[in-house]
C-alpha cells in the first residue's frame, strides 16, 4: 500500500475532511458551507505551491499536484452522468406528455441508447471504441465516422455561409469604429489571398502590377496583424490575465463563491 | 540491429565528417592524435529541479581538432569502473544527466574523443585526457530559482488585492466607470418581460475549470435575479455537465434571494450534450423555435460563436456577448447589440452587485495595471540606454 | 433605383448563402490554379526546418480533428514529408481527444508510403493518443515514457531504436504542432516557457492571430497560419525539393494549394458583397437626408 | 463494400439535412439535429467510459490497488456530485465542485501571471534608440498595448490624458476586431471545402461513375 506523504495528505485533505464535514453539516448548517470552502482553498494552494517548489511530494510525476489533476480528471468524468440523466428525463416526459415535437425526442433517445450502448459493450467487452483485431471497425467506431463525424463537420461548416451574411451586414462605415474595422477587415481579406491576380488574370497587361500589389496587400496584412492587432491582443490578454488572476483569488479565499449557489452570507 | 541514440550520434558525426565516397587508405594506421583536455569540469545536482538529474559544464578546449566529440562516462559505486554515457557534440558545453537515481553517489568522467576512421572502424578512437568531477547525488530541491521573478510578482498582486479590498471593506468610496454591455442587461430583461418571451442564457461551453465560466455564473445570478423580480422565463442549456451543476445552483440560490422560489423551475437549467457542434445545433435550433427575446452569450466560446450569434441575430432578439479570450471577440462585436470584451468580463460582478468587496479587487486590478505601464515605460527607457539586464527581470521560463 | 438599393441592405441572407456555396464548389470541379505568396512567419518554419541536421529528433503533434482537417492535414503532410526527405527522427502524437489519432494515423500511412525506405521505430514512431494535453506535456518535460509507455500499438516504447536515450521533450530538437483550440496555445505556454523546446504551430486560420503575440515574443519559431499557410509551405517545399513536387501537381486528392482556388473566389464574392452593400448605405443615407 | 457504399449515403443524407438549416427550420434538420444530440452524447458516454474512467479508475484499481488504492477518493467526490439530486443533502456537492473549480483556478492563476502577464508586457519592452523603420512599428505596437490597457481602467473617472488614450486603445481593437475578421473568414471557407469535397469527390462522382 502506497502511503507516501503527499498522497495520505491528499486523502486526508480531500476524504477524511469532507466526511468529518458532511458528518457535522448534518447537525450544524452553517458548517455546511465553511468547511467546503476551507477544503476548496487547499486545493487551490497546491497547485500554486508546485509551480515554485519543485520537491518530489509536490510536483513529482505521482506529487500531489499531479496526482489532484488525475483524481479531478475522474471526478469530471463522473459528472456526465448528471447531464445523461438529465437529457433522458427530459426527453422521457416530452414523450410521455406527448409535447410539440415529442417523435423526435424518441429520434434522440434512440441515438443516444444505440450509440452509449455500443459504448459501454465496448468497455464491458475490452474491445474498446477503436478498431477489431482485423482491422475493421466496432459499431462504435463506425457509427462515430458515418453519423457523428459528418454532422460535426457539417454544422461547423455552417460558419462559411454565416461569416458571409456578417460581414455584409456588419462592415458598414456607419460611424468611425465600424469604418475602422471595416477597412482593417477589408485589407486583411485581400491581403490573405490571390484575389488581385485573380481579378487581373484576363489582362496580361497587368500581371506583373497586379502580382506586385498582391505582395504588398499580403505585407500590409501581416503587418496588421502583427503589429496593431498584436498590440491590441496583448492588451487584451494582459488585462484579462489581471481579471482572472484577481478573481482566481477570490475564488480560491473563498470570497467569491456564487458559484456553489451560496449568498455573501452563507 | 538496435542502435543506441549515443551510437547514431558518433555515426552521424562520422558522415558528417567523412566525404562522400572517399577511398579508405591501404597504408598504415593515422599516427595517434594528441587530443587537449576540456577544463573547469564540475557536476552538480541540477538545481530547481524534481530530483533525479545531474548537470555537468565544462569549458571546451581550444581549439578543438575537427571531427571530435566529448564523451560522458558515469561511475557508480560500488564498482569504480566509469561505463559510457553520453558524447556531446563540441560547443554544448553542458550535459543533463537524467537518468541519475536519487541516493546514489556518483562521479563523472569527461574526456574529447577522436572520429573514428574508415579504415579502423570498430575500434575506439584516440582519446584525450579525462577529467573526473567530485562525487555528487541528486536530489529533489525546494525551489526554481528561475521562476524568482514570476513568484515575486504573484506575491505583489495577491497583496496588492487584499489590500485593496480591506481598503474598500473600511468603506472608501469607488468609482466606476460605465459600462455599455452591462447597463444592457436590465434593459434586455425588461423587453423580454414586455413581450412576454424568454432569456436564453448561454453560459459558453467550457466546465468549471476555465475561469471565464465562473465569471460566467456571477452574471447568471444576476440575470437569474432580475428575471425572477419580472417573473420572466429563464433558458440555461449546457454542454459541460460541471457548468450545468454549477449553474442550477446559481439559478436556485437566485430565486430564494429574490424571494420567489415559486417561480423557479429545475429545468430552466437543463443539459443537451457534450459535444460541441450538437450543442450548437440544438441551441443555434432552439433560438429559431422559441425566439427569445434576450440572448445572452457570455462565458468561454470558440467556433460556434459566430453560429450562435448569427442565428440569434436573424431572430430580432437583443443580444449581449461576453468573453475575455480575444479570439471569439471579432465575431461576437459583428453580430451582437453590447459585447463585454476581455478584462470587462470579470469587471462585471463588481458593476453589477457593487459591494465593496468585489469593488475593492477591481481597484486592485487597476493599480496593477498602472503599476505595468510604469514598469513597462522604466523598461523600455533602460533598453534604449542599452541596458539589457533590465528584461531578465520580466523574462519567464 | 433608391427602392433597389434598399431592397439590397434588407437582402435575405439566404441570397448570400446560395452565393457562397456556388463560389466555393466551382473551384473544386474546375481546378483554377492561382499563385501563392509567402508570408514571413511561414518562411522562419520552413527555414527551421531546413536547418536541422540529419538524425535531429522532431515531435510532430496532431493536435486537431476531422472539423479542421482541410486545414490542418496538408501542414502535417508537408511537414512529414519534409521530415523524411531531411533523414529527421519523428515522434508522433495526438493530443486532440476527437479524431486526432484517427487523422494522425492516416496521414502518417500516406506519407510512410511514400517513403518506404523510413524505418517503423528507427526514423519515426508514433506514439499515439493520450487524454489530458496539459497534463501530458508537463509530464513530457519530466519522462516522455511515463507520458507514453507504449507507442500506438501498444508495444513498449523502450524496445525502439528512436527513444534510445531520449527521456525527456527538452532533448527535442523542434516540436511542431498542427492544432485547433487550446492545445496548440499549451505546447508554448507548458512545453517551450519550461522546457526550452522550439515550437512551430500550424493553427487553424482563426486562432492564427492569437499566436502573433508569441511569434513576436520569440515563444514560437515560425507559424502556417490555415490553409494560406498550409498551401504556401507546399509552395516553398516544391521549390526546394524537386522530387516532393509530384505530391503537389497531382489533381486526384486534395492540397491546401487546390483549396486556395475557392478561398479566393469566396473573398472576391465577399469584398463585392461589402463594397455593394456600403453603396447602398450610403446612396440611400444622403437620399434621406436631401428629402428631409 | 455495400456496407461501405451505404455509410457514404447516411453521411451524405445527414450532411445535407443539416446543411438545410440554412434554408429554414424543417423536419430533415430536426431529425438530424435530434439524432446528432443523442448519438454525440452516448459517443461521450462510451468515450468517458473507455477513455476516462476504465485507464484512470478501474483499470489502476484492478491491477495495482496498493498504490492506486487512493483513486477510490476521486470515485467518492464523483458520487457526491450526485447528492445533488436529493435536496436535503444536496450541499454535500459543494466538496467535490469546490475542490474541482479549485485546483483549477489554482493552476490557472500561476498561468496568468507567469505565462500571460509577464511575457506579455516583455514583449513591450523595446528599444527606441534608433531612427528607423522598427523603432516607428515598436512605438506603434508599445501605444497600442499601453494604451489598451488604460481602455481597461475602471476605477477612474476618465481626464484629459486617459479619454483620448482610451479612445486609441479602441481604435486599436476595432482595427484588431476587423482584421481578425477578415483573417478568419479562410479556415471557415476551408471547413466547407472539406464538407463539399466529401459529397462531391466521395459521394457524387463514384455514384455517377465518375474517377
Amino acid at each position: 500500500m502506497n502511503t507516501d506523504f503527499g498522497r495520505v495528505t491528499l486523502v486526508v485533505l480531500f476524504a477524511i475532511v469532507p466526511i468529518v464535514g458532511i458528518a457535522l453539516g448534518m447537525r450544524a448548517p452553517a458548517l455546511r458551507s465553511k468547511i467546503p470552502l476551507l477544503v476548496a482553498f487547499f486545493a487551490g494552494l497546491i497547485p500554486i505551491f508546485s509551480m515554485y517548489i519543485p520537491k518530489r511530494f509536490l510536483s513529482g510525476d505521482s506529487g500531489m499536484s499531479p496526482r489532484l489533476d488525475q483524481w479531478l480528471i475522474i471526478v469530471a468524468g463522473f459528472a456526465l452522468l448528471l447531464g445523461l440523466t438529465n437529457v433522458i428525463s427530459n426527453s422521457y416526459r416530452k414523450i410521455s406528455r406527448r409535447d410539440k415535437g415529442w417523435p423526435y425526442a424518441i429520434v434522440l433517445l434512440a441515438g443516444l441508447f444505440i450509440m452509449g450502448g455500443f459504448g459501454i459493450y465496448g468497455a464491458i467487452s475490452r474491445q474498446g471504441t477503436g478498431f477489431l483485431p482485423n482491422g475493421s471497425p466496432t459499431p462504435f467506431r463506425w457509427v462515430e465516422t458515418t453519423v457523428f463525424q459528418p454532422l460535426q463537420a457539417t454544422i461547423f461548416a455552417l460558419l462559411a455561409f454565416f461569416m458571409a451574411s456578417a460581414a455584409f451586414r456588419a462592415f458598414r462605415a456607419r460611424n468611425t469604429e465600424a469604418t475602422i474595422l471595416l477597412v482593417a477587415g477589408a485589407i486583411v481579406m485581400t491581403g490573405r489571398v490571390p484575389l488581385l491576380e485573380f481579378l487581373a488574370a484576363p489582362f496580361p497587361a497587368l500581371h506583373p502590377a497586379a502580382a506586385a500589389a498582391s505582395q504588398f496587400m499580403g505585407k500590409a496584412t501581416e503587418w496588421i496583424m502583427d503589429t496593431p492587432n498584436g498590440a491590441a491582443q496583448s492588451g487584451i490578454i494582459i488585462g484579462a490575465a489581471l481579471g482572472a488572476a484577481s478573481m482566481g483569488i477570490r475564488v480560491i479565499l473563498g470570497i467569491e463563491r456564487g458559484y456553489l449557489g451560496l449568498g455573501k452570507g452563507e | 540491429m538496435r542502435l543506441t541514440a549515443s551510437s547514431l550520434a558518433v555515426l552521424t558525426l562520422l558522415l558528417g565528417a567523412v566525404p562522400a565516397g572517399a577511398v579508405a587508405p591501404v597504408t598504415t594506421p593515422p599516427p595517434p592524435l594528441e587530443l587537449p583536455a576540456p577544463t573547469a569540469f564540475v557536476a552538480v545536482d541540477r538545481p530547481g529541479d524534481g530530483g533525479s538529474a545531474i548537470l555537468l559544464t565544462w569549458t571546451d578546449p581550444t581549439p578543438l581538432p575537427e571531427g571530435t566529440v566529448l564523451e560522458v562516462r558515469r561511475s557508480e559505486p560500488p564498482a569504480d569502473e566509469f561505463a559510457a554515457l553520453q558524447t556531446v557534440k563540441p560547443g554544448t558545453q553542458r550535459y543533463v544527466d537524467a537518468s541519475a537515481e536519487d541516493g546514489k553517489t556518483y562521479r563523472y568522467e569527461l574526456r574529447v574523443r577522436g572520429a573514428e576512421t574508415p579504415d579502423s572502424l570498430g575500434i575506439a578512437g584516440a582519446v584525450g585526457p579525462a577529467l573526473v568531477s567530485d562525487p555528487v547525488s541528486p536530489h529533489d530541491n525546494w525551489f526554481r530559482p528561475e521562476r524568482t521573478n514570476s513568484l515575486i510578482a504573484s506575491i505583489l498582486f495577491i497583496a496588492l488585492i487584499l489590500s485593496s479590498i480591506a481598503a474598500a471593506r473600511s468603506g472608501k468610496p469607488i468609482f466606476i466607470r460605465r459600462i455599455a454591455g452591462l447597463n444592457a442587461i436590465d434593459e434586455a430583461i425588461g423587453r423580454a418581460t414586455e413581450l412576454g418571451k424568454k432569456v436564453l442564457y448561454v453560459p459558453g461551453i467550457q466546465s468549471m475549470d476555465e475561469i471565464q465560466t465562473i465569471a460566467s455564473m456571477a452574471i447568471l445570478g444576476h440575470v437569474a435575479r432580475a428575471t425572477a423580480r419580472y417573473g420572466t422565463d429563464l433558458d440555461v442549456p449546457n454542454r459541460d455537465p460541471l457548468t450545468f451543476v454549477s449553474a442550477r445552483e446559481t439559478v436556485h440560490s437566485a430565486y430564494l434571494a429574490e424571494g420567489r422560489p415559486d417561480l423557479h423551475r429545475e429545468d430552466m437549467v437543463h443539459y443537451v450534450t457534450y459535444d460541441q457542434f450538437a450543442y450548437t445545433a440544438a441551441v443555434s435550433a432552439q433560438m429559431t423555435r422559441e425566439r427569445p427575446a434576450a440572448i445572452f452569450l457570455v462565458g468561454y466560446f470558440f467556433a460556434e460563436s459566430l453560429i450562435l450569434a448569427e442565428t440569434g441575430q436573424s431572430t430580432g432578439a437583443i443580444q449581449i456577448a461576453g468573453q475575455a479570450d480575444p479570439t471569439q471577440l471579432p465575431f461576437f462585436v459583428a453580430t451582437c447589440d453590447y459585447t463585454l470584451i476581455g478584462e470587462e468580463l470579470y469587471a462585471a460582478s463588481a458593476y453589477l452587485s457593487r459591494e465593496p468587496v468585489l469593488l475593492g479587487s477591481m481597484r486592485g486590478q487597476d493599480i496593477a495595471k498602472g503599476l505595468l505601464l510604469v514598469i513597462g515605460i522604466i523598461g523600455i527607457i533602460s533598453v534604449s540606454l542599452g541596458a539589457t539586464w533590465f528584461m531578465d527581470l520580466v523574462k519567464t521560463q | 433605383m433608391q427602392a433597389l438599393l434598399l431592397r439590397l441592405l434588407a437582402l435575405d441572407r439566404r441570397w448570400i448563402f446560395l452565393l457562397v456555396l456556388i463560389s466555393v464548389m466551382t473551384p473544386i470541379i474546375v481546378p483554377i490554379g492561382l499563385p501563392v505568396t509567402t508570408t514571413s512567419s511561414t518562411r522562419s518554419a520552413f527555414d527551421f526546418v531546413e536547418a536541422l541536421q540529419p538524425g535531429d529528433v522532431v515531435w510532430l503533434s496532431f493536435d486537431y480533428g476531422p472539423s479542421s482537417a482541410p486545414e490542418n492535414d496538408p501542414m502535417a503532410q508537408a511537414f512529414l514529408r519534409q521530415c523524411f526527405i531531411k533523414e529527421l527522427r519523428v515522434i508522433v502524437t495526438a493530443l486532440y481527444p476527437l479524431g486526432g489519432l484517427g487523422l494522425a494515423n492516416q496521414s502518417v500511412a500516406k506519407v510512410t508510403a511514400e517513403f518506404p525506405e523510413a524505418k517503423y521505430g528507427v526514423d519515426y514512431i508514433n506514439l499515439g493518443y493520450k487524454d489530458g494535453a496539459a497534463a501530458v506535456m508537463r509530464t513530457l518535460g519530466q519522462d516522455i515514457a511515463s507520458a507514453f509507455p507504449t507507442d500506438v500499438n501498444g508495444r513498449p516504447v523502450s524496445e525502439f531504436p528512436i527513444m534510445q536515450g531520449l527521456r525527456t521533450i527538452r532533448q527535442v530538437d523542434l516540436v511542431f504542432t498542427a492544432s485547433t483550440g487550446l492545445i496548440g496555445e499549451w505546447w508554448i505556454t507548458q512545453v517551450y516557457s519550461q522546457f526550452g523546446t522550439p515550437v512551430i504551430i500550424g493553427p487553424t486560420a482563426v486562432s492564427a492571430p492569437k499566436y502573433y503575440a508569441f511569434l513576436n515574443s520569440g515563444q514560437l519559431v515560425g507559424m502556417l497560419g490555415g490553409m494560406k499557410g498550409a498551401a504556401e509551405y507546399e509552395n516553398l517545399l516544391a521549390a526546394k525539393h524537386e522530387t516532393l513536387g509530384k505530391y503537389y501537381r497531382g489533381t486526384k486528392d486534395f492540397t491546401a494549394t487546390k483549396g486556395m482556388d475557392g478561398q479566393t473566389v469566396l473573398h472576391g464574392v465577399i469584398l463585392a458583397l461589402i463594397v455593394l452593400g456600403n453603396l447602398a448605405f450610403f446612396l440611400t443615407r444622403g437620399k434621406k437626408a436631401g428629402a428631409a | 463494400m455495400e456496407f461501405a457504399g451505404f455509410g457514404t449515403w447516411l453521411a451524405a443524407f445527414l450532411t445535407l439535412a443539416a446543411f438545410s438549416f440554412l434554408y429554414k427550420d424543417n423536419p430533415f434538420f430536426r431529425f438530424a439535429e435530434s439524432l446528432f444530440a443523442g448519438v454525440s452524447l452516448g459517443y461521450y458516454v462510451g468515450n468517458v467510459l473507455n477513455q476516462t474512467l476504465v485507464p484512470n479508475l478501474f483499470e489502476p484499481l484492478a491491477q495495482n490497488f496498493g498504490t492506486n488504492w487512493d483513486l477510490l477518493v476521486p470515485g467518492l467526490l464523483g458520487l457526491m456530485l450526485y447528492m445533488r439530486a436529493a435536496p436535503r443533502i444536496g450541499w454535500i456537492s459543494r466538496y467535490a465542485l469546490g475542490i474541482y473549480v479549485a485546483y483549477y483556478i489554482g493552476v490557472d492563476f500561476t498561468r496568468r501571471i507567469h505565462g500571460e502577464v509577464l511575457p506579455q508586457i516583455a514583449r513591450t519592452i523595446r528599444p527606441l534608440n534608433s531612427l528607423e523603420a522598427t523603432t516607428l512599428v515598436s512605438l506603434i505596437f508599445i501605444v497600442g498595448v499601453y494604451s489598451v490597457l488604460v481602455y481597461f481602467f475602471f476605477s477612474k473617472e476618465q481626464n484629459a490624458v486617459t479619454r483620448p488614450l482610451a479612445r486609441l486603445g479602441t481604435s486599436f481593437l476595432m482595427i484588431s476586431f476587423g482584421a481578425a475578421f477578415g483573417f478568419t473568414v479562410m479556415g471557415r471557407v476551408a471547413l466547407l471545402i472539406g464538407r463539399l469535397n466529401f459529397l462531391i469527390l466521395d459521394w457524387i462522382y463514384p455514384t455517377i461513375g465518375l474517377q
